[in-house]
């Protein structure tokens, strides 16, 4: 019952345990995965889960300037979209010369 | 270094709606471009050549309708003629007049199917062809206003053709060679000056004018690629060496310069069908042919200008009633065999406006 | 109650639901309530909209297109054949939905009912008429941009559960295309936004009004580019590429059968109607016409003005052959996106200009409406010369010849 | 946030926006993988809508659901299918370890850290808010986001461009 109560209303702490949370799985998806492409998946989850917060302490926190928060979030979907388009161009040219986007097995750098 | 990519094989056809039956094109793609291409036909194969030698000369006429049901009355003229010819018949004045109108008439409507589909297969949404359709509706209107039939006529007999021609006829064929180069002028507008279309065609499915002559094509196909050669006029039958008519001959020999001719024949053939009503004579229309028909021994290859091309019928008599060996020579699967080099490295779009620029009839290609 | 006074008032649809909307808070409800109902309602209404829409568009765009192509179209079932869109859907909802055996099942079954959302989510931002909106969205523009570009998602869903090669084909097909063209779609639209200073499509509206003049008088070329690029983004001819009947058979949704092959026809027809619907509030003032609306219910003005604009698109199917795909993406690169860049940088200079030495209003949109339908003129001109140069403007039309010029070959014998 | 609507809208898309994120873990077709990721972009628009950043929202929406996922689509439908799974490397477990403290530390700092809360309600239109915000403070950092979509899009071509 007490959980229910919890959950009736919103606050910043939810906000930020929902955004742990899709941070959590982010990370272990970018951890985990064998696939490039998962793992770029992976750090576009980990980038929005971040995103989330700043849009929470845009919308609950006190300050001058609230709207900074979401300005932030425009820039990091920018960058989110150039980071994507060079991933997934590395990826396809990892796999032309190496033939597998297996990160596991991309050991070019490996020392 | 290219992306390592797997091929990607396609069947186009036979159920396809842009292969004019039951034509199948298996092609192996590289993303959309076309790498290999294999055609496969035979789908509508129904024995036609063997089935001729059990039946007398004359039952055989059926037979060469349902070929290129799409211009029945060229494939009628094309035996018959090489019949007579075999037989040493000689055909009346009117009867071979007759033929001419006749023949012209079909290869106006073969043509405004032929074009009709082209569109079709560039993308437009059937408008053309519905177009197409009502001229070519005419022109069966005046044939069944003849002999009863629209499609497969069966009109033309050995010896000449089966009727003569109704009284109303030659007023309405009248309005019809009056009204029809307006519509086509119409079509010029609707058509050339879209540039879409020439977008579409143009620089699509070349073959020039050597390969044609190579790949023995014939027909519109070969006078796209700017080779000036009709049956009609290098080696004229009928009555045709009594018309004056000019030869459209493209330049590039691309799908457009193919459409083209076509449009610029039928204006062509509206001429020829202008004069041959003026000098038809009266007279006979069918000369007196025994029932039980035997042409001498022999063997004979006579051919004509069908709207598709080079028709020719190889026949050897050995005296009996029915015909020893009775072979086609179908323009439809002579210029399909070019097809291959002309997709191999253009995208499946083209391809299929390439097949389309060919004009094939599936009902000849496999006989 | 003044709710039942002015039922008859039919002129504006908003205003029952305005008094109803009253008549609840006096009875005291809370805010969530009012607002579920008051959603409710519009939900309602669009939706009736739309799934009336859906049938008598097959009826429309298949009589026009009959009209174009020198025959009937449908006239044996009903009136004038009006039944046919019932007697269509019984035959399809009566086919077997057929799946293919390595199809990607879940998916396959949920790509024509996702697709819906988007299209119908597209009505929502609509001003039907004054006070008839359902979600007043101040991002309006960009989130009808937004729906857009998760159709193409839905699309290559389709494509890819399929296991279809033709499928495949299509829906490759459909992402390149619908990436290509958001770019000039989008800077299109920007330049609307940036004349009219707000995103919200009510905004836009009341910006039309407030100037006493549509916005196509300002913004041809944005029109002209939205048009030409929204006719792709809807997968219809000159850019039906995607499905290219002739080609890839039908491309993403060869393999469906039945109800949902009937799912991905309505959504066709509901997608252009929305896109319809956005052209006229942009570029034709929504349900505002010059004061006309104060006779006739704004929103029946603005269903009008939705099927002047759809008949466009039936025009063009009805007479225009398809582009292939390069060709298309080359439209979309080498012609949409300069027009619309050079169109979107002369609205920035012209509104500058405007908010920067307050000029009136009056005497300074005539003198932009001449300058822009200049410029798009001149434009689209220009353009079309520098396109052309790569190819000799009008075709070579065969030659004539009198004789043959080639070998003769021996003459046949008998 | 006290609206009851609003908070079941919340938390229903952070079920929604969570489960689509697990599933990204357990299925096996990385094409499912994509497509639940963009269930999960979506949901988190909706929470963005939740939260009134209607404008961050739909630019979520246009970019990460509708361009990102194309992209990650393109780059699997490049590479053939045996390279289409979704499985795990030695990883999982450190990971799931370190995922496990990410959520424990951030809900330690987040339920006892005293936040400065504003009795704030619902922004009202954030759109042109935030266009002057990013045209007068953040004008450098603009410009230079828009430098680096450019260099991103000309290294993207440079790299996958046949040599």
């Amino acid at each position: 019952m007490s959980i229910v109560l919890l959950a009736a209303r919103v606050d910043l702490e939810h906000v930020l345990i929902v955004g742990a949370v899709l941070f959590a799985i982010g990370l272990y998806v970018a951890l985990s995965k064998r696939n490039a492409v998962a793992v770029l998946m992976g750090i576009e989850l980990m980038l929005n889960a971040v995103n989330l917060t700043f849009i929470a302490f845009a919308r609950f926190v006190e300050s001058p300037r609230p709207l900074d928060g979401h300005v932030f979030v425009i820039f990091v979907i920018t960058v989110a979209a150039a980071e994507a388009a060079v991933a997934l161009a590395l990826a396809v040219a990892v796999y032309r010369h190496r033939e597998t986007i297996d990160v596991g097995k991309i050991s070019l750098l490996r020392w | 270094m290219a992306i390592k990519t797997e091929p990607l094989v396609v069947n186009i056809g036979p159920q396809h709606p842009s292969t004019h039956g039951v034509f199948r094109m298996r092609v192996t793609l590289d993303g959309e471009l076309i790498t290999d291409a294999e055609m496969v036909i035979g789908y509508l194969h129904r024995s036609m050549e063997k089935l001729a030698e059990e039946r007398t000369w004359t039952q055989n006429i059926p037979f060469t309708d349902r070929m290129d049901y799409l211009a029945a009355m060229t494939g009628n003229f094309a035996y018959c003629i090489t019949v007579e010819k075999l037989a040493g018949i000689e055909v009346p004045e009117r009867a071979e007049y007759l033929r001419v109108i006749f023949a012209e008439l079909q290869r106006i409507a073969s043509h405004a199917m032929a074009n009709g589909t082209f569109v079709n297969d560039c993308g437009a949404w059937q408008t053309p062809l519905f177009y197409m359709f009502r001229e070519r509706e005419k022109i069966l209107d005046l044939f069944e206003m003849t002999c009863g039939a629209r499609l497969t006529l069966n009109y033309m007999r050995i010896g000449g053709v089966a009727f003569d021609i109704p009284d109303e006829f030659l007023p309405q064929l009248q309005l019809l060679v009056d009204e029809l180069p307006d519509r086509f002028d119409e079509y010029d507008q609707l058509l050339v000056d879209n540039e879409i279309l020439l977008m579409r065609s143009r620089d699509i499915g070349i073959i020039s004018a050597e390969d044609a002559m190579n790949a023995s094509l014939s027909g519109p196909m070969l006078r796209g690629s700017g080779v000036a050669w009709d049956v009609r006029k290098g080696d004229p039958y009928g009555v045709y060496d009594r018309f004056d008519f000019e030869i459209p001959v493209g330049h590039t020999g691309d799908c457009f310069d193919r459409f083209m001719v076509r449009m610029a024949e039928v204006r062509q053939s509206l001429s020829i069908i202008k004069q041959a009503m003026e000098q038809l004579p009266p007279g006979n229309h069918c000369a007196e042919v025994p029932l039980n028909f035997r042409p001498p021994e022999g063997e004979i290859y006579c051919r004509i200008e069908s709207p598709k091309g080079e028709l020719g019928y190889y026949l050897i008599s050995d005296g009996s009633p029915f015909p020893f060996r009775f072979h086609v020579r179908s323009p439809s699967l002579i210029n399909l065999s070019a097809l291959k080099e002309m997709v191999v490295g253009q995208t499946v779009a083209d391809a299929i406006v390439t097949l389309g620029s060919i004009d094939i009839n599936v009902g000849e290609v496999d006989r | 109650m003044s709710l039942l006074a002015n039922w008859y008032d039919f002129r504006d649809l908003g205003n029952p639901v305005a008094r109803l909307i009253e008549a609840l808070q006096d009875a005291g409800l809370s805010g969530g309530w009012i607002y579920a109902i008051s959603g409710l309602l519009g939900a309602i209404g669009i939706l009736s909209f739309v799934g009336v829409a859906a049938v008598i568009n097959i009826w429309i765009e298949r009589r026009l297109i009959g009209r174009i192509q020198v025959r009937r179209g449908p006239n044996r079932v009903g009136p004038f054949g009006l039944l046919q869109p019932v007697a269509d859907a019984i035959k399809l909802i009566q086919k077997e939905a057929l799946q293919p055996d390595n199809a990607d099942g879940i998916m396959f079954t949920l790509a024509p009912i996702v697709i819906f959302i988007p299209a119908i989510l597209a009505f929502s931002v609509l001003p039907w008429g004054e006070h008839m909106v359902l979600a007043d969205l101040n991002v309006g523009v960009l989130f009808l941009l937004a729906l857009s570009s998760t159709t193409t998602i839905i699309i290559f869903m389709a494509g890819y559960a399929s296991n279809n090669k033709y499928a495949i084909l299509g829906s490759m097909r459909v992402i390149a295309m619908l990436i290509s063209y958001e770019l000039p779609v989008v800077l299109a639209l920007l330049g609307v936004v940036l004349f009219a200073g707000t995103m919200s499509l009510t905004g836009i509206v009341s910006f039309q009004e407030t100037y006493w003049s549509w916005l196509i008088f300002f913004q041809p070329l944005a029109f002209l580019i939205f048009l030409l690029g929204s006719t792709a983004e809807l997968n219809r001819t000159p850019a039906d590429i995607a499905e290219a009947e002739s080609e890839i058979v039908a491309g993403f949704h060869i393999e469906y059968s039945g109800m949902k092959f009937g799912l991905f026809y309505a959504v066709e027809l509901v997608n252009t109607v929305a896109v319809s619907a956005i052209i006229a509030s942009l570029f034709f003032g929504g349900w505002w016409t010059y004061g006309l609306e104060e006779f006739i219910p704004g929103w029946i003005l603005f269903i009008g003005k939705i099927y002047s604009i759809y008949f466009i698109f039936i025009w063009f199917r009805g007479t225009l052959p398809r582009f292939r795909v390069d060709q298309l993406m080359a439209f979309a690169w080498k012609v949409l996106l300069p027009l619309a860049l050079i169109n979107a940088m002369m609205v920035a200079l012209e509104i500058f200009i405007w908010t920067e030495y307050e000029i009136s209003a009056g005497i300074v949109l005539p003198i932009f409406a001449v300058v822009n339908f200049a410029l798009a003129g001149v434009l689209i001109v220009g353009f079309g010369r520098v396109m052309s140069r790569t190819m000799e403007r009008f075709p070579k039309l065969p030659r004539l010849v009198k004789d043959i010029d080639v070998p003769l070959p021996e003459p046949s014998t008998a | 946030m006290d609206d009851l609507g609003v908070v079941i809208a919340f938390w229903a898309l952070a079920a929604m926006t969570i489960g689509a994120a697990a599933m990204l873990i357990l299925v096996r077709n990385l094409m499912h993988a994509i497509l639940f990721l963009i269930l999960s972009f979506v949901g988190v628009a909706g929470l963005y809508i939740t939260l009134s950043a209607d404008f961050v929202a739909v630019a979520q929406v246009l970019i990460y659901a509708g361009a990102i996922s194309v992209l990650m689509i393109f780059a699997v439908m490049l590479t053939p299918l045996s390279e289409r799974d979704n499985s795990g490397n030695f990883l999982q477990l450190p990971a799931l370890v370190l995922s496990g403290l990410v959520i424990a530390g951030v809900t330690f700092v987040a339920l006892e850290t005293e936040w400065r809360e504003a009795g704030r309600g619902s922004f009202d239109t954030t759109a042109a808010e935030i266009g002057e915000a990013l045209l007068s403070p953040f004008v450098l950092p603009f410009e230079i986001a828009s430098v680096l979509l450019v260099a991103a899009m000309i290294g993207a071509i440079v790299i996958v461009r046949d040599d």
